[in-house]
């Protein structure tokens, strides 16, 4: 059991923290993994999408939202949260970004300030999980398509009519059947064949 | 060909390859101790800087708790001792001492010395007291020249 | 052979009297295709030097990613230009322009004045003329994959293909083909004639419209006696003919179709039904072809897709051709309709 | 010589001991001060009060630290950190469990089964406090009759009986361990000291006594560590060690956002945690300075008596 760091006081990041850090490994050790991370969090705020490894994109994502979280929570008169923007920030006018773009894009957020996406990889190929990492309100368009439900795009239309179809003969071969055995018995059920008919139909 | 290979293996992997857990610092087989009792012999040993080394404990794991009987080699002589404290992390409310300490008795549980010049944990009491039996040798007889008790 | 065929066309401007070149009727198939294609480029070219001093339009484009101002050439730039100076993703996923909220325009199609602009892909929040566009240019592309696979042995004549019913589950096109007398198209052809398709589509041709009059229309579709038929029809509104290319096919279609054959993504061409008309049409050996095909980056369960393609195996129940004797006027309707 | 002072002070003057105080510890402790540090160390100390002021409840987080749970998300789990925290503030009822840091002097007294007396005290500097919730145990050293001792408690054992703060202060570091390899004067304290008693509202006083160590070799390789409480430990250095501390450096760390956060508990989740707990704790602490208050006015009438 470990006593909790009372020194530093830090905002609730709004991701999913994993209890571990990934090692990502690497020659150099914890340096050249931060190293790599710096890069990534730098190309992130630059670009603010970007495309690359799964592992890595997760990892990153932990570090740019403590970035900006310790970046609104102490401004840009803070000395400590000016040296850690230096370091993680490679090109320098980045961190000019990220105080006064990023600080009031996402001051009153009460969501992540990232995004996450699973990016689509070849199906029998030995590669790595890919994934999309893009700052939220960044000038793109959007990677999830919001309206895949919409009825009018033509895979549904064309699926809706063919369950029509199947639907229509469903019913007329019911209907059949109750006309025949209406035939076979008595002639008054045949009105209610045609209405089970007709009834569809309307429908 | 193969010295490139492994001098790049070794270079690639950063940590050390010995472990550096903290040492447990038990009393085992020749470990130091320190006499603190004013007998004789551990008096001499101890000015001498020749401290005596244990040669067996007497339990069945080997390693060394507090109140155990040990055999320690002392000037060239084989000599019992109780230890009295210890280096090593100990439970709640025990405490720890900088060195490794121990009291030299004889075959009875007399001790050597008449005065114990450091302090002994209080646990001590009850463990020596449970050592103790009617017709073995009697250990308690330790506490009687102790002066300090922590 | 090119001065040759420049004089040719100028003479057909200057609305010559020659009816039909007799050495025409007895061109084969490619060499007709090859033929149209070029006077179809050589009147393209004319159209375009016709526009003469460049006057510049203001285009408001609205959408994604913000509402700007662009300024184009009269008669020389399209919405596909639009999208390439907006991105390369518009550029791709755009199907359909709208112009000034009304008018559905194709990517290919030069605009004409000042207007406002919006890019509409297959995602849009209403998709229907886009949808229409689509199952058009399918049907269009399925004329052009049935000219391309047949042997030269196998004379192949386009009749038509009718507006665009997508709840039908299956895009058409009729085709007259004389020389084969009953055939039914075994599981391996039908593969082929979708693996046609398919490469015809990979192409990534883009579709481009041209309106000519009527006598070119006619003298490009001297070979194929359906067509030449259907145009007096077609030209009687304003003596204008509405031409497609894409790659060297070219077709008459009233429009719009959709941006570039790419964004057909999965496809099959599912059956070919022989339609019975009536003996009096000389159309006799008229042919069905039917496919289902779904736009690219439309991704569907194969179940789902093996459900559309076991409904676009039923015959198509759309108006035919030859289904009665009075039908030669409505075909032509048809026809002026896609 | 300082502890003739100390004692004579504290014998006559017990109201102005906290002023000479300082003086006297300076002369007592042997410290190799850095007059600038010192500033500049309070200076912060201060700055950190003031702005800790606004958030008084954030505040108890030095305070109390184990009512924070385990930062590792493996350990938590919401309910038994409920049904700790209840039980850690029933046991406060009990008992008073005063405010102290690592480096102030505590005495600690416990049953003992095992002593004559059944109460066993032992008076030593705090130089660890780990762990959270009822397992919170702190750590005492000393040196008796020139042999080092050191007693782990834990914070809420139910034996322990009365914990005394003889020095509230602090430390120029986290954890003191490197008391072991300095000279014993730096931890030895007589077991009757007297508890010397600090003046309301005074912040927490900062010892910024920097002790000597002996030569090698060390439990510990206290020249990697950073420590701001050693005054010596260059001396004691091969060009080798330097070397080796150079190579082994970390200074990326203090940059490593992640690594931060998992070592804290988020300002939101402790917010939830001191609106549990901080009624009741202001409650036991205003009592607590109605007794020690009248404890207080009861000592001189004695002494003069």
């Amino acid at each position: 059991m470990n006593q909790a760091e009372v020194s530093k006081l830090v905002s609730k990041l709004r991701i999913k923290v994993p209890p571990k850090h990934r090692k990502l490994p690497n020659p150099k050790g914890p340096e050249g993994r931060l190293d790599k991370l710096r890069k990534t969090v730098t190309g992130l705020i630059k670009y603010e999408r970007i495309e690359l490894n799964y592992n890595r994109a997760d990892e990153a994502r932990q570090y740019a939202e403590r970035l900006i979280s310790e970046a609104i929570r102490h401004g840009d008169c803070h000395k400590p949260t000016m040296d850690t923007a230096n370091f993680w920030l490679l090109e320098k006018e980045l961190v000019h970004k990220l105080f006064k773009v990023l600080v009031p894009r996402f001051e009153n957020s009460s969501v992540a300030y990232t995004k996450l996406y699973n990016a689509p990889k070849p199906q029998y190929a030995r590669v790595l999980d890919k994934a999309v990492l893009e700052l939220k309100g960044n000038p793109y368009p959007e990677l999830g398509n919001k309206q895949t439900n919409n009825k009018y795009f033509i895979q549904n239309i064309l699926l809706d009519a063919a369950k029509h179809e199947y639907r229509q003969a469903k019913y007329a071969e019911v209907a059949n059947k109750i006309g025949q055995a209406g035939n076979e018995t008595s002639p008054v059920n045949t009105e209610n064949a045609e209405k089970l008919n007709e009834k569809p139909m309307s429908s | 060909m193969l010295k490139s290979v492994v001098s790049k293996l070794i270079s690639a992997q950063q940590t050390c390859g010995f472990h550096t857990t903290a040492c447990l610092n038990e009393v085992r087989l020749l470990t130091r101790l320190r006499v603190v009792d004013n007998s004789e012999i551990g008096k001499r040993a101890m000015a001498e800087g020749k401290p005596p080394k244990v040669i067996c404990v007497y339990n069945k794991t080997r390693v060394g708790y507090i109140g155990d009987r040990v055999l320690v080699a002392i000037k060239g002589q084989k000599k019992k001792g109780i230890l009295v404290g210890l280096k090593q992390t100990q439970k709640v409310k025990v405490p720890k001492f900088d060195s490794n300490n121990v009291v030299l008795i004889d075959d009875n549980g007399t001790p050597l010395g008449n005065r114990i010049h450091v302090p002994i944990p209080t646990i001590l009491r009850t463990i020596l007291k449970e050592k103790t039996h009617s017709k073995g040798a009697d250990y308690t007889k330790l506490l009687a020249i102790a002066t300090r008790f922590v | 052979m090119k001065r040759h065929i420049l004089c040719l066309t100028t003479r057909l401007t200057q609305n010559s009297l020659i009816k039909t070149l007799p050495l025409s009727r007895f061109l084969s198939s490619k060499e007709a295709i090859d033929r149209r294609y070029h006077l179809f480029m050589l009147e393209k070219k004319r159209q375009y030097d016709k526009v003469g001093r460049i006057e510049k339009i203001e285009v408001q484009y609205k959408g994604l990613p913000n509402e700007c101002t662009l300024i184009m050439n009269k008669d020389i730039s399209t919405p596909y230009d639009c999208a390439r100076h907006l991105s390369q993703f518009h550029m791709e996923t755009s199907a359909l322009a709208l112009i000034d909220n009304t008018i559905y325009w194709d990517m290919h199609r030069p605009l004409t004045e000042n207007c406002t602009l919006e890019l509409q892909s297959f995602t849009c929040a209403d998709p229907h003329q886009v949808n229409r566009a689509f199952w058009r240019t399918c049907s269009f592309m399925l004329g052009a994959c049935a000219t391309v696979a047949f042997k030269d042995s196998v004379p192949v004549k386009l009749h038509s293909f009718p507006g665009p019913d997508i709840r039908s589950g299956s895009f058409i096109y009729d085709v007259d083909l004389p020389s084969l007398g009953n055939w039914q198209p075994t599981h391996q052809e039908l593969v082929t004639l979708g693996a046609e398709y398919v490469k015809l589509a990979r192409l990534n041709e883009p579709l481009e419209r041209l309106e000519v009059g009527e006598d070119l229309a006619l003298e490009m579709f001297v070979d194929n006696e359906h067509k030449t038929k259907q145009i007096p029809s077609i030209a009687k509104a304003n003596g204008k003919v509405t031409l497609y290319k894409v790659g060297k096919h070219v077709d008459i279609s009233k429009g719009p179709m959709i941006s570039t054959t790419g964004q057909i993504g999965r496809v099959a061409v599912t059956a070919v039904h022989k339609l019975n008309g009536s003996e009096d049409n000389d159309a006799n050996q008229l042919y069905r072809f039917q496919g289902v095909a779904l736009p690219t980056g439309v991704t569907i369960n194969h179940f789902a897709f093996s459900i559309l393609t076991d409904r676009a195996r039923k015959l198509n129940t759309a108006r035919s051709p030859v289904q009665r004797a009075a039908d030669c006027e409505e075909s032509e309707s048809i026809a002026m309709k896609a | 010589m300082a502890l003739a002072i100390r004692r004579s002070t504290s014998d006559i003057f017990c109201a102005a001991k906290w002023f000479i105080r300082r003086d006297c510890r300076v002369l007592s402790t042997l410290p190799e001060k850095a007059e600038v540090e010192v500033a500049t160390v309070t200076k912060k100390e201060k700055h950190i009060r003031t702005r800790g002021s606004r958030n008084s409840a954030l505040e108890n987080r030095f305070v109390y630290p184990e009512f924070l749970p385990d930062p590792n998300p493996n350990w938590r789990n919401s309910l038994r950190e409920k049904l700790e925290r209840a039980d850690m503030l029933k046991r406060r009822n009990q008992i008073d469990i005063p405010e102290f840091y690592v480096g102030s002097i505590l005495a600690v007294t416990v049953a003992d089964q095992h002593s004559q007396g059944k109460t066993n005290k032992f008076v030593g500097i705090c130089i660890e406090r780990k762990g959270c919730g009822l397992r919170a145990e702190f750590t005492l050293r000393n040196v008796v009759d020139h042999q080092g001792i050191e007693v782990r408690y834990d914070l809420y054992d139910p034996t322990i009986q009365i914990i005394q703060v003889l020095r509230l202060e602090k430390r120029l570091d986290e954890k003191l361990f490197y008391l072991r390899d300095a000279l014993p004067e730096y931890s030895t304290f007589p077991f009757d000291m007297d508890p010397e008693i600090l003046p309301e509202g005074t912040p927490v006083p900062l010892n910024p006594v920097q002790v000597k160590l002996k030569p090698r070799p060390w439990l510990e390789r206290w020249e990697r560590q950073d420590l701001k409480g050693v005054s010596n430990i260059e001396e004691h250095l091969k060009e080798k060690d330097r070397v080796r501390r150079e190579l082994r450096a970390t200074p990326w760390e203090k940059y490593d956002l992640m690594k931060q956060y998992r070592q804290t508990i988020p300002i939101e989740d402790q917010n939830d945690i001191w609106a549990e707990v901080n009624s009741q704790l202001q409650q036991l602490h205003m009592t607590r300075k109605k007794m020690s208050r009248k404890r207080t006015f009861s000592t001189p009438k004695t002494q003069l008596g």
